[in-house]
């Protein structure tokens, strides 16, 4: 309808709490279309509540926040269509298999179950498409969570620490998936810990600190080891 | 059009429920195990005698049924919390009564399959003749599976997400059961004794009614539930 | 008979009046706490702005 | 989440203190009036005296109930905080006034009936009710977040209400095929009177009661409310 509306995302000042902790002190962020934002932070900072108030999982205490317009309190279920969130639990079912959980939320999604081996072997699990998951390396997993995440053909990812657990190939995969994204005139929201895998992807970098948003870098420069050491130094160590 | 989805997504969810439980096999064959020593365990408390045997028949294979059944309701939310499945699962847009209509086929069939098992050693153990009259017995059985599992699987849609849960599903579930167990218990122990007072048809009424209010307040309600 | 009876219309309503004290103490005195938490809670932001 | 300090916060009023007073002087005098004045039946002596204070407390109990599934409605439609928080108060007040008349009823049972308990339709109905108070009120005490608090319990306070119908017909329908015994005597008229007088006095307690209580809770959002706002006062 307005300039607006047009953002990926638009969040005014949200905050949440758990019991007596405010975990975001009012985070203001706005994301365009085809940008690809990072958000580092040391553990606690608020990151990952950020990212499951967008998802619409928790609601937030105070502010506001609409993506591409959808408010995410009043309508959920709109936001929902557009979202693809990558927690930081791959949320698979342990006693089905690689396909059938992709199975499972294809019928979810009302989208056809054809075409779901391709999908595996895009993340390079083809090879094990009728294993139970239970048997799955935290790799494995997040590949497969991916996998089903692109079911949704969504036009805003929001991954929290997408890179975790993955090796080299896994990587390159999730940058694709995000450059795919991107290049669909999506946009993409990443929890990070340390920016290293995420080397040109970046367009923006925020950190947060104590649940507020401390500062603002492009891309390039924050991906400098010797530029990002000092503000980024307390969120690489997790690795 | 919307309700073809809505049932093809409440068909998914029972068949992943069920394929999850099936797979894991140990999860019903423990609670099964469970409810057939409370069998054996009542069977002690209340004498060899053949007689009084007989007429608490009816009753310690609901309260077998009911405890075991708790403990299915509770496992049937565990398997979404453990692994985190409940977030992608509240995330795909569309109606969320359909998760709850889901999981009430398959519990569904967890506690009719653990209702037959308990009702086969229960009629042996408490020498139970089976009466002429069998199939209303087995519509009264089915009418008050639904009624449970109906209640037991919203409330533990709640408890399983606190702190609590052991000791807050039975604490809320048992009080709101008291129409389904009275009915379920006198209404079998009529048709077992031949329905000399024809009473057997006002407890099937009963439970009839109680299924009908509580499937659809359940259906209204979890969305608000789950939402939280 | 009369006796014992006494004995139980008294218990009833000391219990009653028990009851009915013992909840209006529990909640006047919870009910000043509570008063005194909100009134300094907003006593320290007066300052803040 | 739209509330603030402000708006939930509870001015003292001079008003409610009146009201509370009159309710109490009103409770005196309906008692001791009932009490002098009622005059011993032929078969239970005084023992009907204990009437005037089980009947109100059964009568405060049940209305108590239904302001918690009017108001736990009310936030299933409304979503507003302050519905929950009244509902909350008057499942406590009710709770309170169903075990008090749990207790009155077993001192009445005892020399009326010969047993501390009997399964009696209202009887049992009034035990299930106080279970399901209890159960809510453990759901409040288990569940943190405020919003989820909120949601639970106003589906588990509706529930409760509707349910109670329910058990007592399903109670009756039981104890009437196990024939036990029958319900206490029907009331002279002279007892009517201070049935009545006493159960207005009992209500302006409860009205009184469930006020304070929802008072309390609201300050206590108010101060939490509070301290949200000089948490997030630095953005």
């Amino acid at each position: 309808m307005n300039a607006e509306s047009s953002l990926a995302v638009d969040a005014q000042r949200i905050a949440r709490r758990f019991g007596a902790r405010w975990c975001l002190r009012g985070v203001s962020l706005q994301v365009r279309p085809g940008e690809v934002v990072g958000l580092a932070g040391a553990n606690g900072s608020g990151k990952t509540t950020f990212l499951r108030v967008l998802s619409t999982l928790l609601k937030p205490n105070a502010g506001a926040a609409r993506v591409y317009g959808h408010d995410v309190t009043r309508a959920a279920d709109d936001v929902r269509r557009h979202v693809g969130f990558l927690a930081h639990t791959a949320g698979l079912y342990d006693d089905l298999t690689a396909l059938e959980n992709l199975r499972f939320a294809a019928e979810m999604l009302g989208r056809s179950p054809e075409g779901l081996e391709a999908s595996l072997d895009r993340v390079g699990l083809a090879r094990v498409a009728n294993d139970r998951v239970r048997g799955f390396s935290a790799g494995m997993q997040r590949r497969l969570a991916l996998a089903r995440l692109m079911l949704m053909h969504p036009r805003l990812l929001l991954l929290d620490e997408p890179y975790a657990n993955l090796d080299a190939a896994g990587i390159d995969i999730m940058n694709a998936v995000i450059t795919e994204v991107r290049n669909a005139g999506g946009a993409a929201l990443l929890v990070l810990h340390e920016l290293a895998p995420a080397a040109g992807m970046l367009d923006r970098v925020l950190t947060l600190v104590d649940g507020r948003i401390a500062a603002e870098g492009d891309g390039p420069a924050a991906n400098a080891p010797t530029a990002s050491a000092p503000t980024l130094a307390s969120a690489a160590g997790a690795r | 059009m919307a309700w073809r989805e809505d049932w093809r997504r409440v068909r998914v969810i029972a068949w992943k429920d069920i394929t999850t439980e099936r797979r894991s096999k140990a999860g019903f064959n423990s609670v099964a195990a469970l409810a057939v020593t409370i069998l054996v365990l009542f069977g002690f408390a209340l004498g060899p005698e053949a007689q009084a045997l007989r007429d608490a028949a009816a009753g310690a294979v609901w309260l077998a049924a009911l405890f075991a059944g708790v403990l299915a309701f509770n496992r049937s939310f565990q398997v979404e919390l453990e692994s985190g499945a409940i977030e992608p699962l509240l995330l795909y847009p569309g109606s969320r009564w359909t998760i709850l209509a889901g999981k009430l086929l398959a519990n569904a069939l967890f506690v009719g399959l653990m209702l037959a098992i308990v009702v086969i050693v229960g009629v042996t153990l408490f020498q139970v003749t089976i009466p002429k009259a069998w199939p209303s017995l087995l519509g009264l059985f089915a009418l008050g599976a639904v009624g449970l599992v109906v209640l037991g699987t919203f409330y533990a849609a709640m408890s399983s997400r606190t702190r609590a849960r052991e000791v807050l599903l039975p604490l809320l579930l048992f009080p709101m059961l008291v129409p389904v167990l009275l009915a379920a218990i006198s209404g079998s122990k009529a048709l077992l004794t031949g329905d000399l007072m024809h009473e057997a048809g006002a407890w099937i009424r009963l439970l009839v009614a109680y299924d009908i209010v509580f499937v659809s307040a359940t259906l209204l309600a979890f969305e608000h539930v789950i939402e939280a | 008979m009369t006796d014992q009876n006494w004995a139980f219309i008294g218990a009833a309503y000391a219990i009653t009046w028990g009851v009915i004290l013992g909840y209006l103490i529990r909640v006047h005195r919870a009910l000043a706490q509570a008063r005194a938490e909100f009134e300094s809670a907003s006593k320290h932001t007066e300052r803040a702005p | 989440m739209n509330e603030t300090a402000d708006t939930m916060n509870v001015p003292r009023s001079r008003a409610w203190t009146l009201f509370g007073v009159f309710a109490f002087v009103a409770l005196i005098a309906a008692q001791v009036h009932a009490v002098l004045t009622s005059p011993a039946d032929r078969d239970m002596g005084h023992l009907q005296k204990i009437l005037y204070v089980h009947v109100p407390a059964a009568w405060i109990m049940s209305l108590a109930f239904l302001v918690v599934f009017v108001f736990s409605i009310r936030y299933m439609w409304r979503g507003q905080e302050k519905d929950d928080l009244l509902a909350a108060a008057a499942a406590e007040v009710g709770a309170t006034f169903n075990g008090l008349t749990l207790v009155l009823g077993m001192i009445w049972g005892k020399p009326a009936w010969g047993a501390w308990w009997v399964w009696d339709p209202r009887v049992t109905t009034t035990l299930v009710l106080f279970m399901i108070f209890v159960g809510y009120l453990a759901l409040r005490s288990f569940v943190d977040d405020p919003e989820r608090r909120a949601q639970w319990s106003a589906a588990v306070g509706a529930f409760g209400a509707i349910n109670v119908p329910i058990v007592y017909m399903s109670v009756r329908w039981w104890r009437t095929l196990h024939q036990i015994q029958s319900s206490p005597s029907t009331m002279d008229s002279a007892y009517v009177l201070g049935l009545r007088t006493n159960a207005i006095a009992f209500m302006l307690i409860m009205i009184y009661f469930i006020r304070r209580r929802y008072e309390l809770a609201r300050l206590r959002r108010a101060t939490e409310l509070i301290a949200d706002a000089a948490a997030l006062g630095g953005t």
